[in-house]
């Protein structure tokens, strides 16, 4: 945080943007120094969901941290499954089969959509809009129900194992995602005749919020929020892993860098991953999803690994430290929003406080993630 | 029950104010309750207030950390009389899969600081288990179920 | 005090009093029917409600004047809305021709808009981005 | 290549360790009637310079440095000098060589090239200089590894505990921390 020095004869009062308030979407808490409707500076306060799941990782096995993976960002928690999946497999050099590698792409694909648009319904409804939500919830559940027939989960997975995933997919899941594409695309001119080109919405979201890309650079801040200020880094592309390089599809980039474009570039990602999943399931091809010769005991060999995936909300690391046990010896995650967040009190200096509650809409937030 | 107490009852039964206090994954769930499809405006709860003035019904949803605790009574104790406390999920009743011998920072269940009336099993329950913890807490106001019970099995 | 004015005397103190039963009536109801118990447990509840926390420092400081100006063209429109309700009630009554009306009513609220054209001029409407760092 | 770039410019920071190497010496060819002798490993003391090169695929990062505490900051003015931003600093409590190793982890938005920063710092009181002047993100980074290890960042605005309550003195993460 640039060390900004106010002078002290301005009257300022403290406003507690609270651990219970609607646009935290969960327990931030950030410290609003105000003069009148400005914000002087805002410090946010972490910690209020802040359960440990780091030395969870060090006094469990390799296999039993992986309901933590779920709990983290519990919105797109499959990419988080794959990210905790794929460092014990670059760890111990377990192979993937073809099959399993495209259903993990599909489902963690399918999970970003869900995660977006909840994003989207709950981001509408923190500039007022209430409808919305409804109409996203609506079809979330759609992804929900296809989700729960193959991983028996609805929001915590647990679904990948080392080498594989646990459960194949039938063909009512195929038809279902097929159709829930088709009923996705009819809908989303309707998102963007409602929403988008609203023209309250358009003034609450232009030049809002403006992050340069010095500013990412700094804080280290990646995903969307990266994107939406014309960075072209995708942790798919920039670092191709899985089957990924057998898909077509673009990085939606916006160069504004206001709350408009990390808006647009949601949105659009919706789409791409919606190319994704209809090619990964035109290209499923047959076989095992369970590597033949997996290790029930997973003892990866000494020495630290780093593996990283694209999370809904941006690059999503593992640090594996192993000392060569059952057990690893040190589990870092690195969650983007916790980066994302830091940039939080620089961007919204001087704000008003509705458009820095639009500012930290689009920097969609989930706080376990931050807290871990 | 005197009739003037069971119609306060019925009223106050079916008109239960959530206030938005969501912790973590539970939260998701209950704003899926919340929502279109399971759409807890049939049963009267659909209005969530995010001040504690105007709710009834305070649902711990997520895990309770110990810098949170004095949160969660300071907004329990803002809640005007009656007012009662859903503890939905693992995590609310018992530190859920939270707890290992080294947690140091988690409150291991709501009941340890809260009144709980209304305890919702799962990680995270399912939204038609919220709604049955709802119907359960206006049969446990009014005493009578006007619902039809899941017969499971 | 003849029979009619009475009778209006009457309409009035009714309205009075049913405006005041509306007001006064949930006070008393709520105070009967509220469960006597309490299970509070850390007695805060009178506290401000600031999302949980215990508010820090004090709000009543002094604010900027460009709440004031924004509080008294509010105000200067609600009055001049209480004033048309008469006319509204009187209108095309008493003269009986449309138009010298409706040109008293324009002129009337033409002259308030001035203030608001006042405003806007001074930027009133404009919330601009501010820098708090010292130079 | 980025990659080769950045190794030549952080060559001047890393530092040499003397490191354990298990060799093993072939056993003397047997002379005509006995039986052949076993190899015997013998543990040795080899200097070595500790900037590697790991292979990607298994490790997840193209160089790997070791740098005095001290040259952490020049080392993240180089990077930011060209254009890595900072993934994520975790510290690891080597509790047995009575030490703690603080890892920063950088990486470059055109091209990939994930370059590891490490230090170690004694255990008693770790102490490493703070880069949150250079880079903004690591103020929070820096404030999560003191509260989870107690290294104190020499230069960092507001050490305060980030994720754990305000006056909370104790460093969960350590191997020998008790609840």
């Amino acid at each position: 945080m640039s060390a900004d020095v106010i002078d002290k004869s301005l009257e300022t009062f403290v406003l507690n943007l609270g651990p219970q308030h609607p646009a935290t979407h969960g327990v931030l808490r950030v410290k609003l120094t105000m003069d009148g409707e400005y914000i002087v500076h805002a410090e946010p306060v972490l910690g209020y969901i802040h359960r440990m799941h780091e030395k969870m990782g060090e006094n469990r096995t390799w296999a039993q941290f992986m309901p933590n993976t779920g709990r983290l960002d519990y919105l797109a928690a499959l990419s988080y499954n794959h990210g905790y999946a794929m460092a014990a497999e670059r760890a111990e050099g377990i192979e993937v089969p073809e099959r399993a590698e495209y259903i993990r792409c599909i489902t963690v694909e399918l999970n970003r959509i869900a995660s977006h648009l909840l994003w989207f319904g709950a981001f509408v409804l923190d500039l007022g809009g209430f409808t919305p939500l409804l109409y996203a919830f609506d079809d979330r559940e759609q992804i929900l129900d296809l989700l729960e027939s193959v991983t028996g989960a609805r929001l915590t997975f647990c679904y990948f194992r080392f080498g594989g995933v646990y459960n194949d997919i039938d063909d009512n899941f195929i038809t279902g995602t097929r159709e829930f594409i088709k009923r996705l695309r009819s809908r989303m001119p309707m998102y963007h005749d409602l929403v988008t080109k609203n023209i309250i919405l358009i003034k609450r979201l232009k030049d809002i919020g403006p992050i340069s890309q010095e500013m990412c650079r700094r804080y280290g801040a990646t995903g969307p929020v990266l994107r939406g200020s014309g960075v072209n880094f995708d942790v798919r592309k920039h670092e191709p892993y899985s089957v990924y390089p057998e898909f077509d599809f673009d990085i939606p980039v916006y160069t504004e860098g206001d709350s408009m474009a990390r808006y647009m570039v949601r949105m659009d990602e919706m789409e791409q991953s919606m190319r994704i999943v209809e090619q990964g399931l035109n290209k499923l091809p047959e076989g095992p999803v369970m590597a033949a010769k997996a290790p029930k005991i997973l003892k990866p060999a000494k020495g630290d690994y780093y593996c990283a995936v694209e999370a809904a909300r941006g690059s999503f690391g593992i640090r594996l430290v192993s000392d060569g046990t059952n057990t690893p010896y040190r589990l870092k995650l690195r969650s983007p929003t916790f980066s994302n967040l830091s940039l939080f009190s620089e961007a919204c200096h001087g704000m008003l406080l509705p458009d820095a509650l639009a500012l930290m809409g689009t920097l969609d937030l989930v706080i376990p993630e931050i807290d871990r | 029950m005197a009739p003037l107490d069971q119609v306060l009852a019925l009223g106050r039964a079916n008109s239960l104010w959530p206030m938005t206090f969501g912790l973590a994954c539970c939260a998701i769930e209950m704003m899926a309750a919340g929502a279109s499809r399971f759409d807890l405006a049939r049963f009267g709860a659909e209005v969530f207030r995010p001040s504690p003035r105007q709710c009834d019904v305070m649902i711990v949803a997520g895990t309770i950390s110990k810098k949170m605790e004095p949160a969660v009574k300071t907004l329990y104790d803002q809640m005007p009389e009656p007012k009662w406390v859903i503890a939905m999920g693992n995590c609310a009743i018992s530190g859920g899969p939270f707890v290992f011998p080294g947690q140091y920072g988690i409150v291991e269940g709501a009941d340890k600081f809260l009144p709980v009336d209304i305890y919702i099993p799962g990680c995270p329950p399912r939204p038609e288990a919220l709604i049955e913890g709802i119907l359960e807490l206006e049969e446990k106001i009014t005493g009578s179920r006007r619902w039809p019970r899941v017969q499971c099995g | 005090m003849d029979q009619r004015s009475t009778t209006d005397l009457l309409y009035i103190a009714a309205f009075f009093l049913g405006g005041l039963g509306f007001a006064i009536g949930p006070f008393i109801i709520a105070t009967l029917l509220a469960p006597r118990g309490t299970r509070n447990i850390t007695q805060k509840t009178k506290q401000l409600i600031e999302c949980g926390i215990t508010p820090i420092g004090d709000a009543w400081i002094r604010y900027g004047v460009i709440y004031y100006l924004y509080a008294l063209i509010f105000l200067a429109f609600d009055v001049d809305v209480l004033f048309l309700f008469p006319v509204a009630m009187a209108y095309n009554k008493v003269t009986g021709l449309g138009i010298g009306d409706f040109v008293e009513v324009v002129l009337f609220v033409g002259i308030l808009s001035l203030a608001l054209v006042y405003a806007w001029n001074k930027g009133v409407f404009e919330w601009k981005r501010k820098n708090y760092n010292r130079p | 290549m980025g990659l080769a770039k950045i190794k030549e410019a952080l060559a001047g920071l890393a530092v040499t360790d003397e490191i354990e190497v298990v060799k093993t010496i072939p056993a003397p060819p047997p002379a005509e009637g006995e039986a052949p002798g076993k190899p015997v490993e013998v543990k040795e003391k080899v200097e070595q310079n500790m900037l590697f090169t790991p292979d990607y695929a298994k490790k997840g990062y193209h160089l790997d440095v070791k740098v005095t505490p001290q040259d952490v900051v020049t080392a993240a003015r180089i990077l930011i000098a060209q254009e890595f931003f900072l993934e994520s600093i975790t510290g690891v409590d080597w509790m047995k060589d009575g030490q703690i190793e603080v890892v920063y982890d950088f990486n470059l938005w055109q091209t990939l090239c994930r370059v590891v920063i490490r230090t170690r710092t004694d255990r008693t009181n770790p102490e490493v200089p703070t880069i949150s002047d250079i880079y903004s993100g690591a103020n929070w980074h820096e404030r999560e590894t003191h509260d989870f290890f107690g290294v104190t960042f020499t230069g960092h605005p507001d050490l305060s505990p980030l994720l754990l309550p305000e006056d909370a003195d104790f460093h969960p993460l350590l191997k020998d921390f008790k609840a």
